[in-house]
């Protein structure tokens, strides 16, 4: 039987999936459902200075091949978030899982607030959030555009907390290596690889776009070969974890993503296809893919395809 | 992806409450829900009030459902779904209890019990007469109609528990089946909990995404319902017997 | 009975329907197929300064949900691309069809040289694609990467040529709006929106990357909400035509991609999805969804999801 | 996407060939082709010479082919497909002919033809009798095989045309259908068309998508062969009554 047990960044995950972040990350009880259901760590939903509604219905749409959201970073704000976070970091801990915070906001300063306040509930892991495409009306282009953007909210949030932090990518950007190792440079412990991409579906009857947004985010099987590529990327540039993220929806897939460089990964549409329980469903395929295939370890297998 | 459907009928049910039905039908279980989008305006969670053809009762109260009002037949409505999980039928009496527009999963739930040959009774709670819903509706699908209002004007004065304690009683139900406001919920749920019958209760939560994505229905955790439950994924219809 | 004739850059095309280049336009027979088979207008296959074999197999691979193909821009040079267009042209004029010319090139002045070349021919338009994904190792990251490199390259055939040119973007960078304004603004008189998506897919079984170039681009369905997006945020940004493809594969997906505000609508995967008849069937559905929809022309719907 | 296919037999057909028996079936028809990817190696098309279990008879002449050769039972090729447009029988009596691999989608079209009770001739051609191959899998099913090589080593001394052209005077058959190089091919047609009587080819062309996308596949236009065939996708077998 294949070891799924999965090293990241100093806490020991039971199976390398985890729950991705924005889906089913709004409450403690629901973090503690994801776990329950089989991942090995899991995400809060992305959480900025202040408390947001998001955006009017429709906000979510399934086109055949993936989903689009665009959910527009609902949250409590930072300061709400803490409560969130401790009461779930409490019932992570009593059942030994991994703790994900993340956070978002419009400058580098920001986003060190708000790490600092959301940090004071001890997550294991901070995400930095630089790549969430709906918003971008409202704090500009994304950080994650460039690298240097992408360093200094870095270097921002490096200073604020001493958590370990993984800055999350984007992935419509012409080189995303380079902007894994501006991060890297400026201080980051982990990449994850990679948000949602920008998309737009338009309802021909209705001649418009479906989301209220108009645009959104890109996640499921579409995103799929675009994730692996970027994850292939990213573990050319640098050498610290990935999570890799993006339309992996059985063990399969999870397969794919390890074999392309990613320490752990990311789950998230998945959810939708097959339930919270899908979570536990991946890992326990890919142990019986790994068991088939002959890997008695997820370190034997991780990157074998960029040989 | 919604499907854009075209409207066959629109009848009016009271003086807020329309139906809408569709040109199509929509294979699905009393009790689950559609995502309906009038685009320009906004998307909703709407019970299915039927399935074939797919039929929606609406009650004008804000943005969306008064748009739904100004709808003509032959213009469309864009829904997607079936979702979450519906009613679910079982031995050979129901009990049915509703409030507000929660009789349109009821009326549906009514047909397919009385197509299995069960005993139907309903129970239709409103504050007045002018708000009763599909009585008539449930009395040709012959279900026994038990019509309360707050404030008498029609039926029994009270609430809709007044009713049901007593067909509790008398009828023993196998199940109570209900959809309304969240406190005429809680009250049918401790009611049945005393008596002994299993129930089925319909809860409304926030629904953004529908898909079970977004968290934004969590329900807080009660006697019956576990912690993390969704009213879109695990919902609408929590019932007693599957906890 | 909708009229579908549209209007390109000062030629009249019976349908919008546009053979997307790299598909089937290796030959002038195969370009006079596509026309046959009921293209309004047919873009040749991307030619360099100098002959490609292009990539060892595998060089493309259904994976479900697209295609990802890492063809490596096999071509015979500029100069043997003079006769095949010329013999193209000859064989279009016939049933007065559009023909689109493709170019791509190393620096600025090879882009200038090949044009000016490829011109000789007398193609009715000249598509300038900056954004092949598939040769960026040997030739840096592509010029669509940039709005100044981007215009650098449209300058330099600008001044080359004097036939209308059509510059083709790319989806990975993080504003393809501002892209479209210096190209626009450097000379270009079109935009084609947009190439493929790069990408990988890896065979778990195999521990490998399928395409022996290892990144492909990814087209067809999962394209689809990309090109709607990138069309829509080229619409905005500039005001000539576009020329929008990804992902169109029925009537209704023309319809779409119309509505986002394309002029013209390029049609590649869906070849192998339905044959080379699929181009006329993408017409003759997109006119009978027209009649449907009470649309008399294609101007009526064009940029109408914008509104 | 490919599948990976587990070998369950490797048998030597001959000094440079050897058959790939696959532990699943693949719904196809003869003549039809799959891409078999040696992960690491590359990517060939290969005609199906029998569907299930899926067989493949690969001649070793270059990287993917001797690659091939290296392959034990057990082992995975990674094939996609059916690709491309088969043969079709017709009528009650079929004369094959074939060259080089070429005989490995006759052999499947035999089996079919057979199945369906016709009378099937075969015509081998080959340089000399150690290239021969499969005469006796044609001789197990029943189908009349005629062996011609260059050298005279076995059979008729000449060309596979030689055997062919005193066969469609005796046989009368209702079509000729034949696999092998462009020489034999364009010969065969010849003979065919001045006999009047139907054929189906199977073209080898330079293939890479597979898919009918890339262009590389392209035959010249000719007497039967519309400009811009695709061999990948029209083909490989062309028929003279499609045309
Ligand atoms: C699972 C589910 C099923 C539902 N099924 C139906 C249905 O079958 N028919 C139907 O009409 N609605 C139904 N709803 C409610 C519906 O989704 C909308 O909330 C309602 O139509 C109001 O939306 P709006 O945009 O028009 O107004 P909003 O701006 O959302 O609401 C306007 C105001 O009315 C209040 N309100 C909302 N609903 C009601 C109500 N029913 N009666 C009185 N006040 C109300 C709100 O709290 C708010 O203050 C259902 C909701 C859920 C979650
Ligand atoms: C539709 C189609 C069906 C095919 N079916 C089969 C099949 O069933 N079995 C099979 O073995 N091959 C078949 N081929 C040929 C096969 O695809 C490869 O071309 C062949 O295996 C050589 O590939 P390679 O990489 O080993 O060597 P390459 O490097 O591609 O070829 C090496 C050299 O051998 C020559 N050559 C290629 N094929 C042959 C041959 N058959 N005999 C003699 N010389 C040759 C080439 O021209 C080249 O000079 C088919 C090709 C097509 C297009
Ligand atoms: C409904 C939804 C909401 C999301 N919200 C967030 C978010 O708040 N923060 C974030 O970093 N990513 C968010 N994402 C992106 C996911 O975390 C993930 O990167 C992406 O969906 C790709 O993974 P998947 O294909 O497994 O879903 C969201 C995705 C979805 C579908
Ligand atoms: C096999 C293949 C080869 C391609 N070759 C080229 C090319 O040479 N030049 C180019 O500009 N685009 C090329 N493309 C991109 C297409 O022109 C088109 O932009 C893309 O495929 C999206 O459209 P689709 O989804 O309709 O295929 C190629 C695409 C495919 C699938
Ligand atoms: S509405 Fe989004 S999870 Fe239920
Ligand atoms: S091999 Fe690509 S078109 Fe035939």
């Amino acid at each position: 039987m294949a070891d799924l047990t999965c090293e990241l960044l100093g806490h020991r995950l039971k199976n390398p999936v985890v729950l991705a972040s924005g889906i089913l990350g709004t409450s403690a009880t629901l973090l503690r459902r994801a776990v329950d259901a089989g991942a090995g760590a899991v995400t809060a939903k992305s959480c900025g200075p202040t408390p947001r509604a998001g955006h009017p219905n429709p906000v979510t749409v399934d086109w055949g091949h993936g989903v689009l959201n665009a959910i527009g970073l609902s949250n409590p704000g930072a300061a709400e978030e803490v409560h969130l976070l401790a009461e779930a970091r409490h019932l992570l801990d009593e059942v030994g899982a991994v703790l994900i915070a993340s956070v978002f906001a419009g400058t580098p300063d920001e986003f060190a607030e708000v790490a600092a306040i959301v940090a004071t509930a001890r997550p294991h892991i901070l995400e930095v959030n630089i790549s969430c495409p709906n918003v971008r009306d409202e704090f500009g282009t994304p950080f994650a555009a460039s690298g240097e953007s992408a360093a200094l909210v870095t270097q921002a949030v490096r200073k604020a907390v001493d958590l370990p932090i993984a800055v999350k990518l984007a992935p419509n950007v012409p080189d995303i290596g380079r902007i894994a190792a501006a991060v890297v440079e400026a201080g980051a412990d982990a990449i994850t690889a990679i948000n949602t991409m920008p998309g737009m579906i338009i309802d021909a009857e209705a001649a418009r776009p479906v989301l209220s947004n108009r645009v959104g985010g890109i996640s499921g099987p579409a995103l799929k070969p675009i994730a692996l590529r970027c994850v292939a990327e990213v573990r050319r540039a640098v050498k610290v974890p990935i999570i890799g993220t993006g339309g992996v929806n059985n063990g399969r897939d999870a397969a794919e993503m390890l074999l392309a460089g990613a320490t752990a990964v990311g789950v998230g549409t998945a959810v939708w296809y097959g339930g919270v329980s899908a979570l536990g469903r991946i890992a326990a395929e890919l142990e019986g893919w790994m068991d088939r295939e002959g890997y008695a370890t997820l370190d034997a297998m991780r990157g074998l395809a960029l040989r | 992806m919604h499907r854009a459907l075209r409207l066959t009928e629109v009848r009016v049910e009271n003086y807020r409450t329309r139906s809408f039905v569709f040109e199509d039908g929509l294979a699905c279980q009393p009790g689950q829900f559609v995502m309906a989008w009038l685009p320009g305006v906004g998307e909703k969670p709407f019970s299915i009030a039927a399935s074939n053809p797919l039929t929606l009762m609406v009650v004008a109260v804000g943005p969306v459902s008064e748009a739904f009002h100004q709808l003509q037949v032959g213009q469309r409505v864009w829904v997607r779904g079936p979702l979450g999980q519906g009613f679910r039928l079982k031995g050979r009496r129901a009990l049915l209890a509703g409030g507000g527009y929660g009789v349109a999963p009821l009326l549906f739930l009514a047909q397919q019990a009385r197509q299995q040959g069960m005993d139907v009774d309903v129970c239709i709670g409103a504050r007045t007469a002018a708000d009763v819903l599909l009585t008539e509706a449930f009395e040709r699908l012959g279900v026994g109609v038990h019509v309360t209002t707050e404030d008498g004007s029609l039926g029994q004065t009270g609430l809709v528990t007044a009713a049901t304690g007593k067909l509790i009683e008398t009828l023993r139900p196998d199940a109570l089946y209900a959809c309304g406001p969240v406190r005429m919920l809680e009250a049918l749920e401790k009611q049945a909990r005393q008596a002994g019958v299993d129930c089925q209760l319909s809860w409304e939560a926030h629904m953004r995404c529908g898909m079970g994505l977004c968290g934004s229905c969590e329900m807080p955790a009660s006697e019956g319902r576990l912690p993390g439950w969704l009213a879109c994924l695990d919902g609408p219809v929590w019932r007693s017997d599957e906890s």
